[in-house]
Order: C-alpha cells, then structure tokens, then sequence
C-alpha cells in the first residue's frame, strides 16, 4: 500500500524506540541529554531518600498483602515492581499539586502522609475513602477505570482559572488507555492547554490481558494524536521518572501544557489478591523481569558511588520496621463502622427520605435485637 | 422592585447571570453556550459578559465536560454545565451516576459535588429523534443526585439559583416545550430543592406532576371544574428527593391520585410517587392511582407525539377513572378504578 | 440424559459453549473471558474451544464493547459481551439506551440486535466500590430492552440459551453472589424471557422477586411457615417487561405483596411493580404493597452491606406489615399497613 | 522546556502541511505522487458522472432546505459545500462495502438509491429511518455524534469473521473527533486491524463552534496516536477524495487495517435549518470558501480538458430535474404515520405490556373521536 503505517518519530515523542534510562540494571550510571540537566541536585541524601521512599512503600505493600491472605484486609492491589513509577513521579511534585490516582497508587498516600487508618479501611471493606483529599492533595481513590483523568484535567482547568501554577497529575494504568474517558481528558487538556501530566504505569497488564490487546503502537504515541507530547522513560528507573516528571512539571508549571508520560514497567505481583496470575503469563517472564528490580537497582547504583549502602540499608530496616508496627496498629485496632452510617453523606443536608429510611433502619435493627 | 416579564428561557439565563455575577467560584460549560448562546439562546450574552474562561464552550464531549466539572469541583468551583439535549446525556451517565452522585458520600462529606448539569428536556417540539426524551427517572433512581425541575419563570429562576447554590449535585431538567413561556419573575424570591407546591386546591383527585405538564394539568383543573370536579395540582417541583408528605397529604384529603409526566411509565418517577404514596396513605385511597405517562416505547418521531404526550384529555381520562366515571378504558378488562 | 450437577456460574458457562456450539453466528467478546476465562471463570475454557475470533479478549472501553457489538449484529451475528462488574455498566449507557435498545425501533424493524449484554450483579461478596450494585432498574426504565436474571442453575442456563436465542436485545444480570450455588441442570429444558414463576404457593401473602433475593425469600417462607404463615414466593425472572399478571393473579388471592431486590427503592423495579399491581388488583389488595429493598444511598463498604441488603429477617417484618401484625415499624408514625 | 511539542511528520500522515490536492481551484491539475496512481482510470466519462452526481446531491440538497423553509420538513441538515467529501468517497465504494453515516450525509442514501419516501420522512418527523439499512448497505442515520464509529468498526470486525473482504465506512465530522466513542472505535480499528475507514469530514464547524475549539492540531495527527495512518485530502477536490477513499478501501480490503481520512472542506449553509450562523461566522470566512466550490472546480476542470461542458451541464440539469420531481412528489404524497404506529417494532415481538398500552391508546382514541 501507499501510505506507510505511522513511524515512531523522536520529535514526537522521546524514547519510544527504547525508554528513557539514566541508571542501568547493574546500578550504573548512562547518559541522558534529555534528563540529566533535571538530576543535577541528585546527591547521595537525595538518592538516599528515594530509596528509603521506595523501601517503605514496598514494605508496605507486603505487609497489606500479608493482612489479606490473614484475613484481615478484604482484597489488596499489589504494587510490588511500581515503587520507581510511583516514587519518583510523587517525590518530583510540590505539595499543592493535586494527584488522581486509581487503586494501585498506595505510594502516593503513603509519600503524602494520609495516615494507615482510613487508607486501608477501604481494603478492610469499612469506607471508601481514605483520608481527606483536601489536606493532602490526593484525591480518593477511583475504581472506575480512567474515570481520573478527566477530574485532574478540570482540576487543571480549575489552577489556570485561578492564576495558581499548581498541577494535576492523573495516574492511569496501560489498560486505561482504551477508555474514552482517558481520550477525552487528551481532548481537553490540549484544548485548554491545561497544567496536567497523564502518568500512565505501562505495567504492562489490565488484570489478565497484556498490553498488546490495547495497542499494538507504543502507548506513549498516544497522546501525540493530541498534540500533546510524550516521554516514554524505563519505570524501574527511579531517577529517569523522577527527571521526567521534572520535565513535565516544570512545562506544565510555566504554562506549556500537558505531558504524557509512559513509565514501562512491570507488575510483579497478581492484579489483587484475588488474581490468579499463573492463568495468563509465564514465569520466565517475571523472573525476567524481577531482575529489574529497581530498589535493587538504585541500590548498586548507591554502591557504585561509594555511599554506605550498609548503613542505607540499616536505616531503611528501622523506618520500614516502624511503619509495619504502625500500619499493624491501624488495622488490628480498626473497627467497622455502625451500619447505621451508610445513610451519612449521600446529601450534604439530610433528606427526608432518607431520615425516615434511617429511622426505619434503626427500629429494624432494634426490633431484632430485641428479639435475640 | 425586581420584578420583570421573562420567558422560561431567559429566566434561567438570568439566573445564570446573576450566578455569575454574585460568585466568582460560579462557571458555565458545554456546547454552544459561548458565541452562539446555547442552541436555545438561554445563555445568550453571557460569555461576552464574563469572558471566555467563565463561559466556556467545549469540546463535543459530554463525559468530559461532567467529567472535568468533578476536577473543577475538586478546586472549590460551582461548575454549570450543559447538556445541549436531553438525549445526550448518556455519554455523560458513568460520570453523573458514578463520580458526580457519590463523591460526597465516597469521601465521607470531605469533597462536595456543587455542580449543576442542565438539562434541556421533554417533547411536544417536533424535533428529530434524541431531542424530545425525559431521562429525569434514571436520575432519580440514582442516589446522591438531586433531580429538579421548574413550570415557570419564576421557578426556573429561583430553582436555578437554588440549585447553583446548593452544594449538592443537582440535575436541573429544563422543560424546552416552555422555555418561550413568559411570566413575570422576581429575583428576590427563593426556592428550596425539596418541596413540592400545591397550586390548585381541590377535594376530589390529586394531580401530580411536574415540568411542561404542569401547565396541562392546571388547563385540566379548569375543564374538570366545569364538570363540578374539583382536582388539586401539584407541581412536584423536585423530582427527587420526592416531596411524598405533601403529596400524601393531599391524598389523604381527595383518596384518589393521577400522577403525569412526559416519560415512560415503567419503573419511573410516577411509579415511584405511587409506590410511596400507597406505602403511606393506603387507608386513606378511594381509588387506585392513576399514571398518565409517555408511553413504554422509544419517544416516537415527532408526528406521533401528539398520541405520545401526557395531554389534557388523557389527564381527564384518568381522573375519570378514579372517580369511577366513564373512561375510555370502561369495557377494558381493567380490575383497578374507584371501589 | 442431558442433567448434571452445576453451580449457576458453571451452567451460564454451559449455555455459553453450548450457543457457540450450535449457531456460528454467536460469538463472545469482554475484558478478560478469553485467556483468564473471566474474573469469575464463567467463560473458562471457552477461548480455548472457540479460539480467539469466537471468544474475544477485547480491549478496555465498555462502550466500545458494545458498540461494536452493534456492528456485528448489523452483520448478522449474535454477540454476547460481558461487562465485567455491575459497576462498570455506566460507560456503555448511551450505546445500550440509545442504540442497542432503540436501532430495531428506529429502522422499523428493518435491523435486528440479538445482543445479548452479560452483567454480573448484586452484592454479599465482601467486595470494593463498584462490585456490588444493581442498575437493573435503568434497563428496566429502557423500552426495547429485555431484562433478565436467575436464580438458579437450571434458569441461569435455559434463561441464558433463551437470551441469546432471541431477537431482542437482552440485558442478562447474573447474581454474582449465586455463582457457586450448585443444582441440577438439563441442558432441553427451555424457558421463555417473559414469565415468572410461582415457587411456593402460599394464602396469605405474595413476595415477589428475582436473582440473589429468590433464596433469601424462599428461606423466609420456611421461618413464616412456622408461625403458620403461608407466603406465595414468586421468581419474577423476568425484570423488563414485568410479568405482572402472575403477580396481579396471586395478589388477586392474597391481597398482600411484598417485593424485594438489592437495587435502592426509588424509581426502581420494585416501585414498577407495586404501581402495576395497585392499578391492575387494587380492589384486591387487603394492605399497602411493601418494598424491601436496598436504601435510596450508594452501595455501601462491604463491612455494612449486611444491614444493606434484604434480609430474612427484613422480609418477614415486611410480611408481618401487611398483616397488621407487630412489625419493627410499629410506633413510627406509618399511615400504611393492612385495612 | 526541553521537549518539543509534536511535529507534523509525513511519515505518519500525508497531507498534514496542505491537504492533498490534484484539482486546483481553477480547475487546472496538480500532480500528486500518492493520488495520481489511484486516478488513472478517470476518464471523461468517470469525471462527468462525479459532476452529476455531485449536482444531484446539491440539488436533494437545495430542494430540501426550500421545503422546510415552505413548512413541509420539520428540519434539514444541509450539505452545502461537502459534495465533493461526499461523493468522491462514496464513489470509491463497492455496493456490498457498508457505510455508517451520521445526519449530514445525504449524499449515501441518494447515490445507493434509498428512494426520497422513506429518506426525507426522517426530516418529515414521520420516521427515525428511511430505508433498509440491510438492502442499500447503508445504516440509518445516526444522531449520537460519533456512535456509529463503534458499529462501523464492529461491522469490520465481523466482515473479518466473515472472512469477506467487504470495507466498512464511518463518517463523521470535526467535532465528532472528541467524543470518547471515535476515539474507542480508533483503539478497536487498530487493536484488531480491522477493514474500517474513518472518513472525517472536518467542514470547520461542530454547529457554532470552530474546529480549533476541538483541537489545537490538525485532525489528521489524532489516529496517528492510535497506529492509524491518515491521509489528509483537499474535500472540496473531488478526485482527491475519490483517490485517498480508493486508498484506503484497497488497505483494508487486503488486510491492511483501518485508514483515517480527514476531508478539509466547510459548511457552506447553516448548521441545520433552525440555526443562524451569522452569530458565530464572518461572511468573508464564507466567501472565500465559496471560491473553493467543489462543482465549479470539476466543471472548470472538464473544461479544460475539452469536454463539452454545455451538454454536460445540460445533462445534469435534466438529471437534477428529474429528481426535484421525484422528491416533490415524495414529500407532497408522503403522510403522516398512524399514531398507533408508535407501538410497532419496539421488540421483536410484541409484549404483553405494549399490548396493554396499544389498547389503552386505541380505546382512549375511539373515546375522544366519540366526543368529537
Ligand atoms: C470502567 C471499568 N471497567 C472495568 C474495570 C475492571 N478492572 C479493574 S482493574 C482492570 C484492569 C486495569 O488495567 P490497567 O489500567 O492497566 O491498570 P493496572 O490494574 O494494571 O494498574 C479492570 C479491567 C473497572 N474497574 N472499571
Ligand atoms: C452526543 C451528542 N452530543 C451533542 C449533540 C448535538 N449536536 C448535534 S450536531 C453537533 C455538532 C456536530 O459537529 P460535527 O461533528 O463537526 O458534524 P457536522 O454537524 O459539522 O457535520 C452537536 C453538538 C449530538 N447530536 N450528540
Ligand atoms: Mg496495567
Ligand atoms: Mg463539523
């Protein structure tokens, strides 16, 4: 045929051909003209912090996985193998930026200090909301596949109508892309030109389907349909996201408008805890993968540069130690709630309808109480 | 004095405007309604008024306009959007049920959804297929929603202050077969979004409706009173939450209720009204209560809506029906009717 | 002998072989029922039967799945889509209220769309937000759709060879938390869309409802038959159209209903009924029709959904109402109850 | 910032810096090494007939419009302008390729002789549909802007089954481009490379609205994101189109996948007969695409190459009266349906519910002819 398919294009969108890397697997250093002028100020104690960062999320996410097989969480999204997607893209955000996440992003809260308490009260089945969106800038989590992306592009909207230069960051999933949701939040952003940046984890499954049921093109040309442009960065690397959102923000921030960035990664563990993996995908291929690790990575990396790895480690044991007991606290001492609350919040007033269904409630459950 | 002559439409532009005007947080969405002012011309002038990042048209994408709506929400906005028809809302429909209906309750009241959607709705306009549909009883199965509509000026005005004013996500459904009905409107008057209002009192049937019907129900009172039968309207007003104690409390008076609107019968709001007023005045009902409905089919093209529409006349067959006078359906093999 | 032993999960599975089996024209497309076999292993093995042009891994867009569905019934196919999670209807709305119910309308019969659209349903399986609702009453509120579900093994799989045998369009709700029920299944037994089914017969009041709730009436009939109290269950089956002459019919002997579903009450199925036989029986009708159902609020966490839900208990106290008998709502200030 | 935004790349898509053109506006030729292979058959003969039919249409068109301004149509949507669009790409088609139009195209059910009864009872309000969708290949006309994407991508996906090789045919305008259903027919088009064209006529216009409020690029780039090679075409060129559209239906015919191409072209006339597009558009916008007319052009271009444009011309004049008649006829004979016809086809059989109703209806009927 005449016309040629669509060629990958460096203008369009940068490490398509390869994702952008600066640390190799073996923990040393590549060169990146694109993100290493965003890594100058990467010293050892910032390099540190990430992998501090990075060890607590991970020990978090198997201490919740440990609580689900026990019982005591109902179901549980594993990150294992996120921690450098998730943990760079949140450490290169201020504050005031607001994140959209979907169930997976755990390392947001965590990061942004929401507390063990009401955050897993959504996997025990007792809310479905962890902490205030508002005091933390993280919006409740969204079971509704891409259904965040178009709240953090009107959040977006929202910061430009107020003169702020905050940003939105909506976190998505590689299976997301196909919704018409997350097409129609490129629409908007880059009709506005909006300070957003679409994170998408290319995990590189939506429970049971590879990514390849999605596109058979790079995710990252995607976005540049919409002439929004794309970086397309390894997400094992925690330094080359962490330079990428850099990017992204600072485009965002000076009013450039939206960024795509597609962090090629890998989920290690089942879709949750329900998930029977073995169903769909080989060993070798995690085992491949698993030799990714990026914890392990920055940690030959902190090595390679002569830090005291050993004490690094140390000190990562005690903070992730301290926040097992902590998050074993939370949920050993949390209690469901009165059913009697179900009928709190569907208004902000109280409706009549519903006092006199909740009135209903409470004389039915008295009712059999008094009979047992 | 602020009182003035408005049609429908232009009230709500004029709330709209003064929304504008006395709140900042306040922005409007959608389609069309910058330049052109809305293909019913209601948001007309606005844009030129409050500027382009106030008064925004959008991207021909319903889901993303309600969906940033939530995003701008999040930021402590009262967003305003457009549906430009009725039958366009579904796109929108993951968004409105399960994002804008729920986020108060999904975050225990920490996240407040002040968003209104309007909604030009109903028929009797002979437009093209998708321009004539009632959607109201979908959002009204939907918790979390407040569902409202208006049968005046002054209602739609003071609904639509009420409703941008609220900081719950209400569903403002706005009946275009009257948005060129003027009447006078007073700006200084407030609405509730919970009450129904009795607008004719009567002791023999209960009317109940809401929207473009009401104005067939009151020429209803004024043809049934002829015939020495007294019926009281009442304007719904809010679709849901259902006022039901006013509604109950007139059928404890009259024993018998006609519930009317444009939409299809099953599983309905008009089910709903019955349902609930048979849960509460059981004893108090002398005949069973009447639906007059569109029918349980597509909305028809616009030739046939005519036969489609709730009208004065199927109104009357109703009350007829409770009153156990003749009606069409005498011979029918109906077992309801007076007792 | 076509009968073996199969959990309702199973035997969906079974109708779904057995359809790709005898028409080439069937075919099955959703998010993970091809490899995985579906989250709930309903489609399990089907892929590798059928191969991947019969059985379709599709990519993640409700209403891409089935809008294309449209297509390929324009073509003359009969694709059954699965929608993975009740949750996750909402994105294909507008491709199942306006084209999937509405094309055999708008071409006058001219196309045809024997799609029949898979949802797993209700709650009682511990799950997160979104897993456990029942939007049934939506499609039921939807002309041109047919609404079914089961409540058994051997409905679930004649219900299933019957939806995907029809012309219409069928939204098929699958009562997720009955999946590992097990009963006998005879692959000839055949069932229609249209007709409940009357599973005990009783004198003194009528409970009518479908899917999860069939078992937790029929338990009830056995604790009020304890007390001497006969209840006539009756298996609707059939959401939309409802089959209200069997209700009507039994009613018209008992003169007390009660209807239950997990869906919240407002503009609801249950509200449908209880409209239809008020004006089909209502000189029959010896109390106010009663509803247990799930409250007018979102699905709530898992850890409450247990006073969410119709229970036994919340059943009979809906039966004691209709018979006037001391119920847990004695003392509120209900006007309803038995005349 | 140190990413560039996305360039036009001609890789990706053809056309993107000027739409492809091998008619000028004064009717001369232009060369075009992608087109011209694919118009070396169109010899006189084949030209004039694009000329009449592009007339025909013009004058349905014409008609049309006149008759609602006399009260005997509800509503028209008029073509004015987007013959060339039209025509040129249906043309290409064979009869068995099935096409999914939205309101707008008139021109499919005119050339694929769907009769102007059942055509023009649509904008009568007598009727959703106007003919069998099954006998002319066409659907009915589809309202929900971009919902028949999904069904002409469906439709492919099934002609694949099949294993025939007939080409199915979405059109769809500039602003449909936003709507998340367009976006998933481009993910399902590319995920399972079905034989599906996406023929975007962008007339600059989503009723007031100008393109650039959908999208700050052109419409071409977006199905590039998807793996979707587009061709970007002059649409008031008739032959370009009737080129790029023979383009595409050879890909997808051999297996190639989806194409997407973008018709440049305007709207000529208002967005519908109720719409006054003097409040969002300058006239002089509208006079010099007038300049551009799609008929003049071929007209020029016949005369040019020496054919006999006054018999030609002639000819079509007498064509075009001929339909004029037709379509008179049709509307002036035509009646409204039976109101009880509102009952008919919403399932496949009736219902005892709908029964109910039918009977209701007809006894309420009898009851108020009795009192009349
Ligand atoms: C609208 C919608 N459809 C389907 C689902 C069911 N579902 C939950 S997670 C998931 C896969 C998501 O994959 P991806 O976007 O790659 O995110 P990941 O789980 O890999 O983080 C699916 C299909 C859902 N939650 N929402
Ligand atoms: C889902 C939906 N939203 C809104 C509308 C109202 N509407 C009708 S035509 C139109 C503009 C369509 O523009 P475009 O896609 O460019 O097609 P054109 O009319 O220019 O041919 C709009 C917004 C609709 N029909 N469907
Ligand atoms: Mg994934
Ligand atoms: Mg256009």
């Amino acid at each position: 045929m005449s016309i040629a398919m669509p060629a990958p294009r460096a203008e369009l969108v940068s490490g398509l051909d390869a994702p952008l890397t600066v640390l190799r697997a073996d923990g040393s250093r590549e060169a990146s003209g694109l993100l290493d002028p965003h890594l100058a100020d990467m010293d050892e104690t910032a390099l540190t912090d990430l992998f501090i960062d990075m060890s607590i999320v991970r020990r978090v996410d198997q201490e919740a996985f440990a609580l689900t097989r026990q019982g005591k969480l109902a179901l549980w999204p594993p990150l294992l193998g996120q921690e450098a997607a998730q943990v760079g893209s949140a450490r290169a955000l201020r504050d005031t930026d607001f994140v959209f996440g979907s169930y997976r992003e755990h390392a947001l809260a965590i990061l942004r200090g929401t507390g063990f308490g009401g955050f897993l009260g959504v996997w025990e089945g007792h809310a479905f909301s962890g902490w205030d969106p508002h005091a933390h800038h993280v919006a409740t989590p969204q079971i509704i596949i891409g259904a965040q992306t178009l709240h953090a592009t009107g959040y977006a909207m929202a910061t430009r109508m107020d003169g702020a230069d905050d940003v939105a960051v909506a976190y998505f999933g590689d299976g997301a892309t196909s919704e018409g949701d997350v097409n129609e939040a490129m629409v908007f952003a880059s009709a506005f030109r909006v300070p957003v940046i679409f994170f998408c984890q290319n995990n590189h499954y939506a429970i049971s389907e590879p990514v390849r049921v999605q596109s058979g093109t790079p995710l990252a040309l995607r976005p540049t349909g919409f002439g929004i442009p794309a970086l397309r960065v390894d997400g094992n690397d925690v330094l080359a996201v962490h330079a990428a959102t850099r990017i992204a923000i600072e485009r965002a921030r000076s009013g450039g408008g939206p960024t795509f960035i597609e962090a090629v990664t890998y989920r290690m563990g089942p879709h949750t805890t329900t998930d029977d993996p073995t169903r769909y995908r080989r060993d070798d291929e995690v085992a491949a993968w698993r030799e990714k690790d990026p914890i392990v990575r920055l940690e030959r990396h902190l090595d390679r540069i002569g830090a005291r790895t050993d004490r690094i480690r140390e000190e990562a044991q005690v903070r992730c130690d301290a926040t097992a007991r902590e998050l074993r606290d939370a949920v050993m001492t949390a209690e469901a709630p009165d059913p009697v609350t179900m009928f709190d919040h569907v208004y902000t007033e109280p409706t009549a309808r519903l006092e006199r269904q909740r009135a209903e409630h409470l004389a039915f459950a008295a009712s059999i109480e008094g009979d047992a | 004095m602020t009182t003035s002559e408005l049609a429908l439409g232009a009230a709500i532009g004029r709330a709209l405007g003064d929304a504008l005007e006395s709140d900042e947080k306040v922005v409007l969405m959608g389609e069309d309604i910058g330049r052109l002012g809305g293909v019913f011309r209601v948001t007309d002038g606005l844009q030129a008024r409050f500027g382009k990042n106030r008064v925004i048209d959008s991207p021909l994408a319903e889901s993303a306009i309600v969906g940033t709506a939530v995003g701008m929400a999040y930021r402590g906005y009262r967003p305003v959007v457009e549906i430009q028809f009725d039958g366009f809302v579904y796109p929108a429909f993951d968004q409105i049920v399960a994002q804008v209906a729920r986020l108060h309750y999904r975050t225990q009241g920490r996240v407040r959804m002040p968003i209104t959607v309007r909604v030009p709705y109903g028929g009797d306009i002979g437009s093209v297929e998708h321009h004539s549909e009632s959607p109201e009883s979908y959002f009204a199965h939907t918790p979390g929603l407040r569902v409202v509509t208006a049968s005046s000026p002054q209602e739609a005005y003071s609904t639509m202050r009420a409703a941008i004013a609220s900081d719950d996500p209400v569903m403002f459904f706005e009946p275009k077969s009257r948005y060129w009905a003027k009447g006078d409107v007073d700006t200084d008057l407030t609405r509730d979004l919970d009450t129904a209002a009795v607008l004719t009192t009567g002791r023999d049937v209960t009317v109940a409706t809401y929207g473009p019907v009401v104005k067939t129900a009151l020429e209803a009172a004024i043809a049934a009173s002829d015939e020495g039968i007294e019926l009281e309207v009442i304007d719904l007003r809010a679709i849901s939450p259902l006022d039901v104690d006013t509604v109950a409390a007139s059928v404890e008076r009259t024993g018998r209720l006609v519930v009317a609107h444009e939409a299809p019968a099953e599983a309905s709001v008009a089910s709903e009204l019955i349902a609930s007023v048979v849960e509460r005045s059981f004893p108090a009902l002398r005949a069973a209560p009447e639906r007059v409905t569109g029918y349980d089919t597509p909305y028809p093209p616009s030739a046939l809506e005519g036969a489609y529409l709730p009208s004065l006349d199927r109104i009357l067959d109703a009350v007829d029906r409770t009153l156990g006078r003749r009606s069409s359906r005498t011979g029918l093999e109906y077992a309801g009717g007076a007792r």
